[in-house]
């Protein structure tokens, strides 16, 4: 328990991630599942700093920057997904966003 | 024990009511400053020459009623002056007033990032006082503040590139030695960008010219027309508390931080009898100057047209600098 | 002369400054000091190029700026060459020439245009003066260019550069057909040029001048005996270039039109500088011309019968600047001459003196035609010598000089000119025929240039009155806001240049005195041994050819050559000053051959019959032939096509589509079953993809 | 803007429109005027004004007041500009009187009249550029429009409801000395006015707020009945000063300043311009005020003949004209009625804000420069 | 010890807000946890040395996406409650379990592989390797300007992606939200 070795980190990174998929599979808010994916991401990115430091490679930080400009792009097209979708049909429920089936 | 602990602590403390305090008689200086320059005299009655106002104003806020309007999210209309106030505060972790180390809280090697991220996290405080007064006024004051603080954040934060540029160090500390070894300040080295700089750092307080969110006279207050009594004065304070941040920003950035003026002429060394804390905080205190005599000067931008001098004039001209400062760099 | 780069480049500068802000912001005056001042830094850098190239033994310089073309495999007559192209320039005696001719008179010819332009709109100014230092930019190019592609660029951006002026005034028909005219006839001849720069790069396998000339050096001479072989080719085509962009038989026709342009435009461009390229482009390959000496032959030719022609056709007209555009013409055909019969030097030192005297001839014409309110016609002049004498006298001036009296510039130039042709022993062509029409054209000149000047500035006024009540000419339509007060003056930004130039036409040609004159004056022929090094090749010792003739020949001949002039002139003062009626009689009795000489020998309506309608009458049938026979087939495919496209139908229809609609049909039913797995919840499809980690994970789990 | 979005109809999905209410206690409506905006975003796309707060019903008033009384009504009108209110009355019931009035009086009305045009500007001046955002200009203004109250207490003994005028003339000569005060003053607001001018005529963000903002055509102008300054900034050359002299004016000389482009900013420049040439009419004025008596001669009882008039005059803000019909029995008006200029010049409003920011509004009702208790009265 | 303490801290915040996030029922208040999350987990990194990626993560996922989200939430400000409406074919718990059953699965392997592996260098540094963190002023850590010469040399073309990336979703997010174009 008290020494940090880089398990301790990546079972929080699982922990985490797998709090933002409960999120994703739970939540019918659009905009509260792209905050779920966001917690994915983070996950995933406190696993690759923690490796980063413990492999002493620098490769774990430069993908993290990289994944932090992913999640930005994917931040922007997918809220203005959403805007544009909310302008036509007032919701946001995802149970809602179904028509496109079949 | 005493060295990681007690010593910061204290500093910290002296730290922070020395802002708090220095806000209080900012705020006094604002209304004297711009009260000669409307010919007035503005306050007399507390104290001589008025100098006691900046204690009575702070109390009176403080014992005045705290309004919660019944409709607002309360937990977060509470949050939000907090969330204003703390990164405006926190920021002054990194702001050396003077050479050693005893005359600042830490020096990391990622400064001026450290302080432009934590002065971002700022607009949480006005988007969420807007949003969870549930009024309209407010509603529409915080998104316009919002965005206003983004677009200039990204002009200002491009011109500082350019600046770092120049230094090849993030730590403030480190630019402003870099500012002793060059001899020269760095307002005459990188001009463009102290211009860009200091509108930006007008626009990101919300000081006219660019003061829109709380345009008085069209939406009757901004952001924090419902906030009354101590929440209220929490965000007066974190407005004042960025001015000091920006200029503390600019004058380390471009006028030497602790420096005397022109450090490296032998015949101004007669200035270095002066304390570099004392340098330092009358420059500060210069610009704060410059920012409320603008503000008596100048009439207030249009919503659009403030952001279109954002993203059509500073932006590209700090994109330019940059490139500039860039090519300079290579070549030099 | 490091920075000999920097000559081209400033006018370029300056072009890209006026054109991209001046032509918005600039007032009339910023625009043209900016280009002037460009220029005269150019000038002041080729002074101090010139000045090292004295000092340096070898005399020959090369800067290269940057790789252009990087090397390519092509090939060449010798197997796979590598194609490779430097932007780099070289100074030698020749370009360095050229060099002080180019910003030398540009120069002066930018400050005259600050006064002559500033009556245009304001954006105008400076879109002029864009074009002129563009053009400068061009040229210099061209002229410090050390190898062919370099030149090219030049060439065909002056050639641009050229059309645009030209066309300046684009609102005005004339002008702009005259600048579209320009530009074609000059792609004929860029068609010669660019196939000799190919034929050279195959047969040398490089494109650079030096190493082009020491390769030919070692190639044996072209003469009858031994055939028409790759160099000969090579300099025809080359020649042909030169025609173009000089404007000789049969290409010159660009040039009198050209004069559609503003005056400056005409003295800079189609006088001084522009149309010397093709002189220039030739002297820079004088060893490859000289191992040709058919070509020489025919370059002699075309160059002695353009000289002629040219100055008949000068002989009548009444237009004052076409007058100078024949003359001009008809000079650059002596420089063809001199180049022809192998005078590479003399015809270099006759391109300097004749930039001077024609540039200021053009310049005088513009200060008249300016202070006249834009009239051309000599009809109309007249007398002018009272109300503008500094142009007077400086034109004058130039007349002596281009008519070759002694001791003006160009006496000396066309002298040697003359004195080499004499010497000359043709291929085909007997000896002195080509000497004879020279001095015929010698005293053409002397006559048409005086005439001119009596026209223009002696005699009575015959131009219309001014002042109140004054009839108005339709001078008002030009545009020009303020009233006409009469024939005046002309600024002062202009006459400087005027006399500047003038000076240059007395004094330009002492630099080459004849041999014959050593006794008198020791520094003889002073550039031609400058140039010499030019037009040998680098490994060719400087053997230079004795034209050796007695000393009293030598100067019978000048004396022969300055008495036809004096004739020339006589005549033109017997005809247009002490009995102005007598040129009308003359004209009248001559009445067939004068009709043919003001219309140009018909050339213009030759080529308009031959090549223009042809070229139209060919694409007329051509069309006729798309239509009828092409159209025709086109539409006998689709009536076919038709046809068979409904038998494809029917069959289509009943059987492809029924196998399709069977297939679809069977899909459809089939896909009801499992159509419900599709709920339209991403969240489901989530899951299923979880449920693929979750067997991953246990698989893992297990296995390991 | 997606706030409480009042959708017509399903079927419109792009329509963002919000209402707000901008007043009838706003910093910058100039009172008590309530303008119901629709916002496209942050885009006017109407604009209703909702007036009468202040509704005091002067008009029915006046008929049951005696003609005298009526003075003191008039003051409460354009409570900023009262003697041009006053002048105006006297002068209706002067033509419909047909009283000669003596030629010190019509010299010192034109005095009064003038002054009060200075102080009814600097007070639109200051308020205009604070609506803006420019604080100091505010202070400034006022500043000087003290002086101007200061003569006219020295005059009358009032600072803002003066009732400083009568019919036939005015009740108070002018206390001796006063006409070397006013032209001392005249000099002062001379160099003043080049203070508010340095601070706002070339100021870049001024230029920017006002260029091009609310610009209407002089047509357009004519056909919504604008008057005053907003009328002479589309270049329509219509001032009654000039048009149909009254009082003094036909003696002096002055220029009527017009705009060229009929934005805010040419409204502004021409406001300006008539700040000189009022002090240049006061100046003319006080030299050449003439002796003689300060009342003509007035019945002691005051009954106009029967019958009706019209009489317009030029007030700050723009044609001030008054209708009265008498009866010729009563001492009182049969019928009383105004013709206010901010009323008919609150009618652009409307046509002026359609297609600006929010932000414009405050500055376009700055422009036209209205005064609430004479829209309402 | 501190390490622990801190790290220990960190996780217990972390993961509970994380629940917060995904259980608030107001939107708002989910963003609000985001952001906290975010700062712990700059926190985080600052504890294993990475000041600029925790700098880079307040600047740019709290000062910049989040605020996006708040924007969004804002503008999709709904009268009716967003999640009143569920498709009965949903399948929330079965998610969830499998989610836990998953995570479980996880947390075996890690602890399995701890426990079976001595010599961790044979799997490539397998997780459970017992090598402590090392100090600041190694290669990697610690280092603003080592992180720019790896960005800028070996990762250079994946940057220079990254940043055309980042230029199409602007694009496309403007054509998105703009309502005419």
């Amino acid at each position: 328990m008290l020494e940090i070795t880089p398990l301790h980190y990546s079972l929080l990174s699982a922990a985490l991630f797998m709090i933002g998929v409960i999120g994703v599979l739970v939540r019918r808010n659009v905009i509260i599942i792209f905050m779920s994916i966001e917690l994915i991401l983070n996950a995933v990115n406190i696993n690759l700093i923690a490796l980063s430091d413990q492999l002493q490679d620098l490769a774990g930080q430069v993908f993290v920057v990289f994944v932090i400009a992913v999640a930005a792009a994917e931040a922007a097209v997918g809220l203005g997904i959403i805007i544009a979708f909310y302008r036509n049909k007032e919701t946001v429920n995802i149970d809602e966003i179904q028509i496109m089936r079949w | 024990m005493l060295e990681t602990i007690v010593v910061p602590l204290a500093k910290i403390v002296v730290l922070l009511n020395a802002v708090l305090v220095a806000v209080t008689f900012l705020v006094l200086m604002e209304r004297k400053v711009i009260a000669w320059a409307q010919s007035r005299l503005g306050p007399m009655r507390v104290g001589p020459y008025g100098i006691l106002q900046a204690i009575a104003d702070p109390i009176k806020l403080i014992l005045k009623e705290d309004i919660t309007p019944r409709k607002a999210d309360k937990y977060v209309f509470t949050l939000a002056p907090i969330m204003s106030l703390v990164p405006a505060l926190v920021v002054f972790a990194v702001v050396p007033f003077g050479p050693d180390p005893f005359y600042y809280l830490s020096d990391i090697n990622v400064g001026l990032l450290f302080i432009i991220s934590v002065t971002s996290i700022g607009v949480y405080g006005i988007i969420l006082g807007g949003w969870a007064s549930n009024s309209k006024y407010p509603l529409l004051a915080s998104l316009r503040a919002s965005a206003q603080l983004i677009s200039y954040e990204i002009a200002v934060t491009m011109t500082l590139v350019s600046v770092i540029l120049t230094t090849g160090t993030l730590s403030l500390v480190g630019i402003v030695e870099a500012q002793r070894e060059g001899g020269l300040w760095f307002a005459f080295v990188q001009p463009v960008a102290l211009m860009l700089v200091f509108i930006g750092g007008l626009a990101e307080t919300n000081r006219a010219p660019f003061d829109l969110p709380e345009a008085e006279t069209e939406l009757t207050g901004g952001f924090h027309t419902e906030y009354s009594g101590m929440r209220f004065s929490l965000f007066f304070l974190a407005e004042y508390a960025n001015m000091i941040v920006i200029s503390a920003i600019v004058v380390i950035m471009f006028f030497g931080g602790w420096l005397q003026p022109f450090p490296n002429v032998p015949a101004l060394a007669f200035l270095g009898f002066v304390p570099p804390w004392i340098w330092f905080i009358g420059k500060i205190f210069l610009f704060l100057y410059v920012f409320i005599w603008i503000r008596a000067t100048l009439p207030r931008y249009r919503y659009d047209q403030l952001m279109a001098l954002g993203w059509k004039v500073l932006i590209p001209v700090a994109i330019g600098n940059l490139v500039v400062t860039g090519i300079l760099k290579v070549a030099l | 002369m490091e920075s000999i780069w920097l000559i081209p480049l400033l006018p370029g500068i300056g072009a890209a400054i006026n054109g991209l802000v001046g032509i918005r912001f600039f007032g009339k005056r910023l625009a043209g000091v900016l280009a002037s001042f460009m220029m005269g830094w150019a000038l002041w850098l080729s002074l101090v190029a010139f000045w090292e190239l004295l000092g340096d033994e070898d005399r020959f310089h090369q800067v290269t700026v940057a790789s252009w073309i990087p090397p390519i495999p092509l090939d060449t007559v010798d197997g796979i060459g590598s194609f490779s192209v430097d932007w780099s320039f070289t100074l030698d005696p020749l370009s360095a020439m050229m060099l002080l001719i180019v910003t030398g008179i540009g120069f002066l010819i930018h400050i005259y245009s600050i006064g002559y332009i500033e009556h245009e709109p304001r954006g105008g100014v400076a879109r002029f003066f864009c074009y002129l230092n563009l053009f400068c930019f061009f040229m210099l190019t061209l002229v410090l260019g050390s190898n062919f592609l370099v030149m090219f660029v030049g060439w065909e951006g002056v050639g641009l550069c050229s059309y645009l002026l030209i066309g300046y005034w684009y609102q005005k028909k004339s002008a702009s057909d005259a600048g579209k005219k320009a530009f074609i006839v000059n792609r004929i001849g860029d068609w010669g040029f660019v196939l000799g720069v190919f034929l050279v790069f195959f047969t040398f396998g490089t494109l650079d001048f030096r190493a082009v000339a020491e390769a030919a050096s070692h190639m044996p001479v072209e003469t009858a005996a031994v055939g028409f072989g790759v160099i000969s080719a090579i300099c025809l085509f080359l020649f042909i270039g030169a025609t173009g962009k000089s404007a000789q038989i049969p290409l010159y026709v660009w040039l009198p039109d050209a004069m559609e342009g503003p005056t400056p435009v005409s003295a800079l461009i189609h006088a001084a500088t522009m149309v010397t390229a093709g002189v220039y482009m030739v002297c820079r390959n004088a060893v490859l011309f000289t191992h040709a000496p058919m070509v020489m032959e025919v370059v002699a030719i075309v160059g002695v019968l353009t000289a002629l022609v040219a100055a008949t056709i000068g002989l009548v007209q009444t237009d004052i600047k076409r007058v100078l555009a024949y003359s001009t013409v008809s000079q650059l055909g002596y420089m063809f001459l001199a180049t022809g019969v192998g005078a590479f030097g003399a015809a270099a030192f006759h391109l300097m003196t004749h930039a001077f005297f024609k540039a200021l001839l053009f310049l005088g014409s513009g200060s008249v035609i300016h202070g006249m309110n834009e009239e051309q016609d000599m009809r109309r002049m007249g007398g002018l010598r009272q109300y503008m004498p500094v142009t007077a006298l400086t034109m004058a001036i130039g007349a002596v000089a281009i008519a070759g009296i002694p001791p003006f510039s160009g006496f000396f130039s066309k002298d040697e000119i003359l004195f080499r042709t004499y010497l000359h022993h043709g291929v085909f062509v007997p000896d002195k025929v080509l000497w004879g029409l020279g001095v015929v054209t010698a005293m053409l000149t002397a006559f048409y240039m005086f005439r001119l000047i009596n026209m223009t500035f002696f005699g009575a006024y015959r131009g219309p009155a001014w002042g109140h009540g004054a009839e108005d000419h339709g001078h008002d339509e030009d545009g020009h806001g303020h009233a006409w007060h009469g024939p005046h003056e002309s600024p002062r930004w202009m006459t400087i240049p005027l006399v500047v130039l003038a000076v240059g036409a007395m004094l330009a040609g002492f630099v080459g005195v004849p041999i014959a004159f050593e006794a008198v004056w020791p520094w003889t022929a002073t550039i031609e041994h400058f140039l010499h090094p030019s037009f040998v090749a680098e490994g060719a010792h400087a053997a230079e050819e004795a034209h050796h003739m007695s000393l009293l020949g030598e100067l019978g001949l000048m004396a022969f050559s300055v008495l036809i002039a004096l004739g020339g002139i006589w005549f033109a003062y017997r005809n247009y000053v002490e009995r102005p009626e007598a040129a009308e009689r003359l004209a009248e009795s001559l009445a067939g051959p004068h009709r043919v000489l003001t219309n140009k020998y018909y050339v213009d309506e030759l080529y308009d019959a031959t090549v223009v309608r042809g070229t139209m009458g060919s694409a007329g049938g051509l069309w006729t032939v798309d239509r009828q026979v092409v159209d025709g087939a086109v539409n006998g495919t689709g009536w076919t096509t038709i046809a068979a496209s409904w038998v494809s139908h029917v069959l289509d229809k009943y059987v492809v589509d029924g196998l399709v609609n069977l297939t679809a049909w069977l899909c459809g039913e089939a896909s009801y079953a499992f159509r419900r797995a599709q709920t339209g919840l991403i969240q489901n499809y989530a899951f299923v993809t979880l449920l693929g980690v979750f067997a991953f994970v246990t698989w893992f789990l297990v296995a390991r | 803007m997606t706030l409480e979005a009042p959708r017509a109809s399903t079927t419109q999905f792009d329509t963002d429109e919000l209402v707000i209410n901008m007043g009838p206690q706003h910093p910058s409506t100039h009172g008590v005027l309530r303008v119901v905006l629709k916002l496209d975003g942050e885009r006017v796309i109407d604009a209703d004004c909702v007036i009468g707060y202040i509704h005091r019903g002067i008009e029915k008033l006046s008929e049951n007041r005696d003609w005298t009384q009526i003075i003191l009504l008039t003051d409460r009108m354009d409570y900023v500009a009262a003697a041009t209110n006053n002048l105006g009355y006297c002068q209706t019931v002067e033509k419909l009187m047909q009283i000669e009035v003596p030629r010190r009086a019509r010299y010192l009305r034109t005095v009064l009249a003038e002054l009060q045009r200075i102080a009814s500007h600097c007070l639109w001046l200051g308020t205009h550029a604070m609506d803006i955002g420019a604080m100091t200009v505010l202070l400034y203004a006022f500043r000087e429009r003290e002086f101007v109250l200061d003569l006219f207490e020295e005059f009358c003994g009032a600072r803002l409801t003066y009732n400083s005028m009568r019919i036939g003339g005015l009740p108070l000569d002018i206390p001796p000395g006063w006409d070397k005060k006013v032209l001392s003053f005249c000099d002062l607001m001379e160099g003043k006015l080049n203070d508010y001018e340095t601070l706002l005529t070339n100021n870049r963000i001024w230029l920017k707020r006002t260029r091009d903002v609310g610009v209407i055509s002089g047509d357009e102008a004519i056909g919504l009945g604008l008057c005053g300054p907003p009328l002479r900034g589309s270049g329509v050359p219509r001032d009654v000063r000039k048009d149909e002299p009254y009082a003094a004016y036909d003696e002096l000389e002055f220029n009527v300043p017009l705009g060229t482009r009929g934005d805010t900013y040419d409204r502004y420049l021409i406001r300006m311009d008539e700040f000189r040439e009022s002090i240049r009419l006061v100046r003319q004025a006080v030299e050449g005020i003439p002796e003689g008596p300060i009342m003509g001669k007035v019945p002691r009882l005051i009954k106009p003949p029967a019958g009706e008039t019209y009489h317009a005059i030029e007030s700050p803000k723009g044609e001030l004209g008054y209708f009265i019909v008498s009866d010729g029995k009563s001492t009182n008006p049969y019928r009383f009625r105004v013709r206010p200029p901010s009323f008919c010049n609150l009618q652009g409003l409307k046509r002026l804000v359609t297609g600006h920011l929010v932000a414009d509004v405050v500055a376009l009702i700055g422009t036209i420069d209205i005064v609430l208790g004479e829209v309402d009265r | 010890m501190a390490e622990a303490i801190v790290f220990w801290t960190l996780a217990v915040l972390i993961l509970g807000l994380g629940i917060a996030v995904i259980s608030a029922r107001s939107a708002v208040h989910s963003v609000l946890f985001l952001v906290v999350n975010f700062l712990l987990v700059a926190v985080l990194y600052v504890t294993l040395n990475a000041e600029f990626v925790a700098v880079i993560q307040v600047l740019v996922y709290a000062g910049g996406i989040v605020v996006l989200y708040l924007f969004v939430v804002m503008l999709v400000n709904l009268k009716k409650a967003p999640e009143r409406y569920a498709d009965p074919r949903r399948v929330p718990w079965t998610g969830t379990l499998l989610a836990g059953a998953v995570l479980a699965e996880v947390i075996a392997i890690g602890v399995y592989s701890t426990v079976s592996s001595d010599g961790a260098a044979a799997t490539g540094g397998g997780l459970g390797a017992d090598t402590p963190f090392s100090d600041c002023g190694s290669l990697v850590s610690c280092n603003t300007e080592q992180l720019g010469w790896v960005l800028y040399t070996s990762y250079l073309i994946p940057f220079e992606l990254a940043s055309m990336l980042l230029l199409v979703a602007m694009i496309g997010a403007i054509v998105l939200a703009k309502r005419h174009l």
